[in-house]
């Protein structure tokens, strides 16, 4: 007997309890039941692996009450994990835990602690019934939830305005995604007739009509939902904004687990993507342009979130890439190992952010290292594994990824070439990012630290999960992604790492990325006001800072005339109210009229009747 | 026999209430929540009891003018059961949602709350097109001296709007009901009112057409749909909290139960016909209504526009003539009930508190009622359609059926998904998020009172969310008979 | 016909012409006001129990009292009604004189006059007794409105009536006079041009066109409608409330009985004549009183678009008499309770009053000052409105049916339009009896209890009939069937 | 029916119906009370020409008997009338019917 319905249940109660005290526990308890219950889901989903691989079966099922059954319409709560879907839920746990132990620490200055916790166990719920979903309903149901709790988390400090409207940008941009994915529902249901994840795939693989047009463009509506989840070109825009929330809450919903759902989704439905050469090409594309675009614009940030959030975008899009090149297992190993190493980043840029009170910009940082120690080591290594330099969990699952595409996609060189580079970039600015916030000299005088804030008591809170996430994030990827390679049986594609011209290219291309790095940010070799003067590359990195102008594309295309024609008092109160005034109108205009008839005159009355007399005569005598 | 007895109640205690007045001010608050507590449990009790072998839960048929075959026939079966539990229900929501906001003639209030229910309860349950009609159009008097004494500055506006509106639209309806009789008496040469033989009546389908066009807008007027809306905005802008509440929950379902109940049941045929127009129209008020919603500034109005556009999501669901859809619409009528009653009582709240409905003059009430902020949050988000809560399962319903009919007018629709993201959270960051307005007075939080309702709104969210089976069910041997031969 | 029969079926009129007698010789010897209301209401209510004598005289079919009588249970229905009406209008008729008026005595006469004529009309078959009572009715009127000594506007009103009425009745005559010529009898029944010469045709249709637009000065049908609001709005209301109900049904029975038994609207041209004339009435009717600020000028332009309606019912008289019957005795009941209630209303506010009180402005807030008359006046206004839990809604919806039955579509549209419209200031009347008070407003006291019991009395009417028509209905029925139709 | 020596139906009625406006034009020109119901009384004599002449047409008595009734009917019109025509005198001080024109719109 298997207990995955506990899973979800744990972090399901620990919301429940937190909603319904309405704050009113002490910190102390509303941080064991928040970190807790998630603390229980990871041990439990231990447990459950533990059964799992010692099972002989391929799935656990969990079925619990039907939710609606309509004709031949039939979802019910039903929970169906298979090895991928476990991946996904030990991510979600396990780092999940690491980082709510971790905001135990980090939110215990702020107010609204109960609240905080209430949302983060909310999240861990519905993420989980994402992942654990057997239905698309049920997955649907997941994906609007992690959204909410994104929505909710962005905008938790609610008094910041601009906060706001990053939540809501961030929900309804992710809406627009969920719109296509909702369609895709709906044509998955006509032409399957089921909503079934099992039952579809069955459908894909046997019975799908050829050509397969219908699949095409249910894979690219699945696409446009992933795009929007997993903030890829061209729904990327409201990540950077994101980050406006909590630093865990980055970690956990920005970073590691819920932008990752678009991948899981497309790994999820596999066989629908397998069918349509299309398809894996645009997700291929999507995934590279985003890598592409996100890298030039990390490397022109200031902002430390915002880099590691455009870096996040990036990651992300070589996910997107591997999946798109059928290299399933490496990216899945990807989303794992990123998992990793993004989190620790998030939280150690946390430590600083908090040590800087709330300062986020790095040119505003500057030879912290001394200061801030452990937030530096586990920097170092996050950042080490971001670059993927050789041993680090990054460099496995990155590796796998590069060589499959040269070995495997249509494109080869180019998408190579392309993704070489991206890699490239992504070493440059992480050195940037680490030159600029602990090396050199400190930029600005503010730099008396709250040790309190840091050290004590937080001190142990705070250790902990960098340890356990620094070890992740190097050892994470000794497994090898063989292990993830069963997920996906033989239809993943592997590439054996032997030594060829490419494998060392690709080897090399992290280093190179770092002594270029080094020698533009750090040593005094390079004048880096030359180049800045330049005005091209003026004017290049402010093209690369606004994002690539998406937003500002976006914004003169969509928000501006909405808003608009919205805003303009004109239609305020409804121009089809205007045709029922004119009847008004009308109405007691004839009404004027006919009262001038009424005069009082007793010979004008007569006359009136006279003349009545004369039309009735006529109507009866000659009509 | 029951139903009978339920109006007869409903009626009795508003005399009663209204009596009551001269005793002691709350007295009648007092007799009407206790009345509508007792018939909710009463209907809670029918329900539990199952239909009989016919699927009825009541069944009440006696002569009442036998000069033109008029019965009076009372008939209850899962859909009329469901609406008058809400009916019912929100009667509580509407009571206690204005404990404290009438300050004169506390006894005609609840009197004319009380018979509105009574009327609407008629509404649900008379199979006699005749009495239909009469229900129809009676519970529209104590509906106008809600908004008519009770309203806010604008009433006589308003009330006067809402009055003509519904009917003017009921006077096309009764022509187009004793057409049908007529024409029924003149094939058959039996003279009657009875929905049964007059689902039965084969009309050349010219005729039909008509008729059923002077059924539909009728109903689309009460719904309201887009062109025939904009009676609904002021109306519930200027309506007393309580009016606003049984208006939204209630009133807007009646029109929604007569298309569903009369217009394709009794019109089969010419109703396909007009499937494009029906989801055409829906989709219209859909997005139409999203697109002013989010250009209003009054917190009334906002969630007055929104629930046009959540209306039209049952037209949408009706006129795709699939069980999905038909099911929509039904779950779509209850949850929205639930939804926006609450949202409407919180704007009263609001209103009561800081004696505005102007959203540029709130802003960061969160941090002065976070309550009412939760509260008024959890409600947001239901209304914009969140899985696991109401609104999504009938909106989901609603749209997945009517993908099977029209693909385009549902990709429209969809986006109406969108547009609801877009004013409902704008609707939550422009009155309780952001800084909190300094020049607005401290105002107490939600107390037992209002919470308890509050809570048991969320519940019933939350149950027709995550297990809409237990409504499905019910309805589901009606939809053939709903539906006619398709399928 | 045996002697004994006639004299029971005539019963009622003799009682009647009798009471008037007595009514006048009382003043004559000694002038009593309360003596005079007395023996005014005996007779009438005598006069009404009559009626039981005769119909079980009557029996079923009609019986026929000279060319110029025809007493069918249809005629005494409408006797019954007149008389019930003519009874409330004494009894506010006794109030309003023992308050505002010198010289009480001589209206109870004129009244008495004025339903005698009334009673005329249900039976008259033949152009004589037409003439006779809508004259009797018409003279006992002008007096009856300029009742009030030393105010100006009812005797302007007066006036207006005298003048405007005689064109009318001239235009009647003619009319009747050239029918004759036509067709050689005055007698209802054969009105039709026996002969088939051409001239005949001619004689008869200008005959009717002339007879018609008489009628519809009587009935206020446009364009003859102008006179209607400043009569009704000079005369003193109670007697506006007889005008507007008991001489508008008798011209209608008798149009009615001559339509039926002259087969009139055969010839297409007189009924397409009436379908235009009740489609404006209907419409015109309504927009005069859509912004207007005086109840009474209100009602008035209302009773325009009522009498509009009613057409239709006449209108179905070809194809389905007995229907059409129906509809217009039921309509009438709804009409009459709901006029008199409005004017008794009116009238019982202005009480003591110097100027009547028919602003509507001086109603607003009414329900809350005085509950009764506030309420009577809502419900009032509702029925005439024509929704349901009032007798209104049955009168229309009969309209409807008829309409339908009759396939008049065109004036179905127009009666959609115009109660479309009518909703409109009806709802503006009840909106502002349901008004907060002013704070200066005085709660009204001092009102005659008498008055406040009738106008209870007419409002339970019209809801009562409004929630259960039923046994009304089959005794229309019933009563019509009877009759022979 | 008709003698040599008869006058054609048409004749009187013609001369009926100018007298019939006459007296209607009569009552739409004078502005003095009594001249229009002078003018009433002429329309009233115009039908009761057009009875007479109708009963001739058909060699019956009722013309004539109609007629009479229109002069009965007359009489008490005008005994009405000029009780009212006094009233006028005295509450108007004026026998124009236009001045009685208070009540309007």
């Amino acid at each position: 007997m298997h207990l995955l319905w506990a899973i979800p249940a744990l972090p399901l109660a620990g919301f429940l309890i937190l909603f319904l005290t309405e704050g009113r526990l002490p910190r102390s308890v509303v941080s064991s039941i928040g970190a807790g219950s998630v603390g229980l889901a990871a041990l439990l989903t231990g447990y459950v692996a533990w059964q799992f691989t010692s099972s002989d079966s391929s799935e656990f099922v969990s079925s619990s009450w039907t939710w609606m059954i309509v004709g031949e319409f039939n979802v019910s709560f039903r929970l169906w994990v298979d090895a991928l879907s476990l991946v996904m839920v030990s991510v979600i746990t396990g780092v999940g835990f690491l980082i709510h132990w971790y905001a135990t620490g980090y939110m215990s200055e702020e107010e609204g602690y109960s609240r905080f916790f209430c949302y983060m166990n909310l999240f861990v719920f519905a993420m989980l019934i994402l992942v654990m979903g057997d239905n698309l309903l049920l997955l649907f149901l997941g994906w609007e939830g992690v959204g909410l709790c994104s929505y909710l988390l962005i905008g938790f400090f609610h008094k910041v305005p601009e906060f706001g409207y990053a939540a809501r940008k961030a929900f309804v941009v992710t809406r627009v995604g969920d719109t296509f994915l909702i369609i895709a529902l709906f044509l998955i249901f006509k032409q399957v007739g089921s909503l079934q994840i099992q039952e579809g795939l069955t459908f894909a693989r046997e019975s799908m009509p050829d050509p397969a047009t219908i699949n095409t463009i249910i894979c690219l509506l699945l696409l446009g939902g992933a795009v929007g989840k997993s903030a890829q070109v061209p729904l990327q825009t409201w990540l950077p904004d994101a980050m406006a929330g909590p630093t865990p809450v980055s970690a956990l919903i920005h970073a590691a687990t819920m932008v990752t759902a678009g991948v899981y989704l497309i790994a999820r439905m596999q066989d629908f993507f397998m069918l349509s050469q299309t398809a894996m090409l645009c997700v291929a594309a999507v995934g590279l342009v985003t890598l592409f675009i996100a890298s030039f614009t990390a490397l022109v940030q200031s902002d430390i979130k915002r880099v590691l959030a455009y870096s996040t975008m990036s990651q992300i899009g070589y996910m997107f890439f591997a999946l798109g090149v059928g290299a399933w297992s490496a990216g899945l190993f990807h989303l794992m190992t990123h998992a990793f190493f993004k989190a620790l980043l998030f939280l150690a840029s946390g430590s600083v952010i908090l040590a800087m009170h709330h300062e986020q910009n790095m040119f505003k940082m500057g030879g912290l290292w001394k200061k801030l120690p452990i937030p530096f080591i586990a920097m170092l290594v996050g950042s080490a594994a971001l670059v993927a330099l050789p041993l680090t969990s990054g460099f496995f699952s990155k590796d796998a990824i590069l060589l499959t595409a040269w070995k495997n996609s249509p494109y080869a060189i180019l998408f190579w070439t392309v993704a070489v580079i991206a890699a490239f970039l992504t070493s440059l600015y992480t050195v940037r990012m680490m030159v600029l916030t602990f090396f050199g000299k400190p930029q600005s005088e503010m730099h008396e630290l709250k040790k309190e804030s840091l050290w004590h008591p937080s001190r142990i809170r705070t250790v902990v999960p960098f340890g356990l996430l620094a070890v992740l994030s190097i050892a994470g990827g000794w497994m090898g992604f063989e292990f993830t390679s069963d997920l996906f049986g033989d239809k993943g594609v592997h590439a054996e790492f032997h030594f060829d011209p490419i494998a060392l290219l690709t080897l090399g291309i992290p280093f190179a990325g770092v002594v270029v790095g080094y020698f533009l940010f750090a040593s005094d070799l390079v004048d880096r006001r030359k180049i800045i003067k330049n005005r091209l590359s003026d004017l290049l990195s402010k093209f690369w800072h606004s994002g690539w102008g998406f937003d500002w594309l976006y914004d003169t295309l969509v928000v501006k005339p909405f808003r608009f024609i919205a805003q303009t008092r004109t239609n305020r109160n409804d121009i089809v109210d205007l045709f029922f005034k004119l009847i008004k109108f009308l109405a007691s205009l004839f009404h004027h009229i006919l009262s001038m008839f009424q005069t009082g005159h007793v010979r004008w009355y007569a006359f009136t009747m006279v003349g009545g007399l004369l039309l009735v005569f006529l109507a009866v005598v000659w009509i | 026999m029951s139903v009978m007895l339920l109006i007869l109640l409903l009626l009795g205690a508003g005399v009663v209430a209204w009596v009551s007045e001269r005793v002691n001010t709350t007295l009648p608050n007092w007799i009407a929540l206790i009345t509508f507590v007792a018939t909710t449990l009463w209907v809670l009790v029918i329900w539990f009891n199952g239909p009989d072998t016919d699927g009825l839960y009541a069944n009440l048929n006696r002569e009442w003018i036998p000069r033109f075959g008029i019965d009076l026939h009372l008939r209850v079966d899962a859909l009329s059961l469901m609406l008058i539990g809400l009916t019912t229900f929100l009667g509580i929501v509407a009571v206690v949602s204005s404990w404290t906001e009438t300050k004169t003639r506390h006894g005609f209030f609840q009197f004319n709350i009380l018979w509105v229910m009574a009327g609407v309860i008629g509404v649900f349950s008379a199979f006699d097109l005749f009495l239909f009609f009469f229900f129809w159009e009676v519970m529209l008097i104590p509906m106008y001296f809600l908004i008519a004494i009770w309203g806010h500055e604008d009433k006589e506006y308003a009330s006067m709007k809402f009055f003509l509106f519904t009917q003017i639209s009921g006077l096309l309806m009764l022509v187009a009901i004793v057409a049908l009789v007529w024409i029924n008496y003149n094939i058959s040469g039996v003279l009657t009112f009875d929905y049964d033989v007059l689902k039965e009546a084969n009309l050349d389908i010219a005729t039909a057409r008509l008729l059923m066009l002077g059924f539909f807008i009728a109903f689309i007027t009460k719904l309201p749909s887009v062109p025939v809306h904009t009676w609904l905005p002021d109306a519930h802008t200027q309506a007393p909290t309580a009016g606003s509440v049984i208006l939204a929950g209630i009133l807007l379902k009646t029109g929604a139960y007569g298309i569903i109940r009369f217009v394709v049941p009794m019109f089969n045929e010419a109703s396909k016909e007009f499937w494009v127009w029906g989801m055409s129209l829906g989709v219209i008020s859909i997005l139409y209504g999203g697109y002013l919603a989010y250009s209003q500034t009054d917190f009334k109005r906002l969630v007055a526009y929104s629930s046009i556009a959540h209306m039209g999501f049952i037209l949408v669901g009706v006129y795709s003539f699939s069980k999905l859809g038909t099911q929509g619409a039904i779950i779509t009528m209850i949850a929205h009930g639930f939804s926006t009653a609450a949202l409407f009582m919180m704007a009263g709240a609001i209103q009561e508190r800081l004696h505005t409905r102007e959203m540029s003059k709130m802003g960061g009430l969160w941090v002065r009622a976070p309550r009412m902020g939760a509260v008024t949050m959890f409600f947001v988000v239901a209304s914009v359609g969140m899985p696991g809560l109401g609104n999504f399962i009938g909106e989901f319903l609603v749209l997945i059926g009517a993908f099977q009919k029209s693909v385009v007018l549902t990709v429209f629709a969809a986006i109406g998904i969108v547009v609801a993201a877009v004013y409902g959270l704008s609707l939550m960051q422009r009155s309780f998020q952001g800084v909190p307005n300094p020049d607005v007075p401290k105002m107490h939080d939600f107390a037992f009172r209002e919470m308890s309702v509050m809570v048991l709104l969320m519940i019933a969210l939350v149950w027709v969310g995550i297990y809409p089976q237990s409504l499905l069910q019910m309805t589901a041997p009606l939809l053939s008979e709903l539906l006619r031969p398709t399928l | 016909m045996k002697l004994a029969t006639m004299f029971q079926v005539g019963l009622p009129y003799l009682v009647l012409t009798g009471g008037l007698l007595v009514v006048m010789i009382g003043v004559a010897i000694k002038r009593t006001h309360a003596v005079a209301a007395v023996l005014t209401i005996a007779t009438l209510i005598a006069t009404t129990l009559s009626h039981i004598v005769a119909f079980s005289a009557l029996g079923d079919g009609a019986v026929q009292i000279t060319p110029l009588f025809k007493v069918d249970g249809v005629a005494y229905l409408f006797n019954i009604l007149f008389l019930l009406a003519a009874l409330v209008v004494a009894f506010f008729g006794s109030e309003f004189l023992s308050r505002r008026v010198r010289f009480k005595e001589e209206f109870y006469l004129l009244l008495l006059c004025a339903t005698l004529g009334s009673l005329v009309l249900p039976a008259a078959v033949h152009f004589a007794s037409l003439i006779l009572g809508v004259e009797i009715v018409g003279i006992s009127l002008y007096a009856m409105i300029a009742y009030p000594e030393k105010a100006r506007p009812p005797l302007e009103a007066g006036l207006k009536y005298l003048v405007l009425s005689g064109v009318g009745s001239t235009a009647l005559l003619f009319g009747m006079a050239m029918i004759y010529a036509g067709s050689g009898s005055m007698e209802f029944a054969n009105s039709l041009p026996s002969d088939g010469s051409i001239e005949g045709q001619y004689f008869y249709l200008i005959g009717n066109a002339f007879f018609w637009s008489g009628i519809a000065f009587k009935l206020s049908l446009v364009p003859f409608h102008i006179w209607t609001p400043d009569v009704y709005h000079g005369a003193p209301s109670i007697v506006t409330g007889f005008l507007a109900t008991v001489s508008k049904g008798a011209v209608f029975a008798v149009v009615f009985r001559y339509a039926i038994e002259g087969n009139v609207l055969d010839s297409g041209n007189v009924q397409f004549a009436l379908s235009i004339i009740a489609c404006v009435s209907m419409v015109i009717g309504n927009l005069l009183a859509l912004l207007q600020t005086n109840l009474k000028r209100l009602l008035a332009y209302s009773s325009i678009a009522h009498m509009g309606y009613l057409l239709i019912a006449l209108l179905l008289v070809e194809s389905n008499s007995a229907l059409g019957y129906e509809t217009v005795i039921l309509y009438l009941v709804g009409y009459f309770l709901m006029t008199l209630a409005a004017f008794g209303v009116i009238s019982v506010l202005s009480m003591n009053q110097e100027q009547e009180l028919d602003s509507i402005d001086s109603v607003s807030g009414l329900l809350w000052r005085q509950p009764i008359a506030g309420a009577v006046l809502i419900i009032s206004a509702i029925s005439l409105a024509g929704i349901p839990l009032t007798i209104g809604f049955f009168a229309k919806y009969y309209l409807f049916y008829a309409g339908i039955d009759g396939g008049m579509w065109t004036l179905i549209g127009a009666l959609v339009v115009g109660s479309a419209i009518g909703i409109y200031y009806y709802l503006r009347i009840v909106f502002t009896a349901i008004k907060r008070p002013s704070d200066d407003a005085e709660a009204m006291t001092g009102l005659p209890w008498t008055g406040l019991g009738i106008l209870a009395f007419l409002g339970l009417c019209m809801l009562a009939f409004g929630i259960y028509p039923t046994n009304l209905i089959d005794l229309i029925q019933n009563v019509v069937q009877a009759s022979g139709f | 029916m008709t003698t040599a020596l008869s006058i054609p139906l048409e004749h009187v009625f013609f001369l009926a119906i100018i007298l019939f406006l006459i007296g209607a034009f009569g009552v739409l020109i004078r502005r003095n009370i009594i001249f229009m119901l002078l003018s009433l009384e002429i329309m009233m004599n115009a039908c009761g020409l057009a009875f007479v002449a109708a009963g001739a047409r058909w060699a019956e008595p009722d013309g004539q008997i109609m007629f009479m009734f229109i002069l009965a009917l007359a009489a008490a019109e005008v005994a009405v009338a000029l009780g009212l025509v006094v009233q006028l005198a005295r509450r108007f001080e004026t026998l124009d019917i236009d001045r009685a024109e208070e009540l309007n719109g």
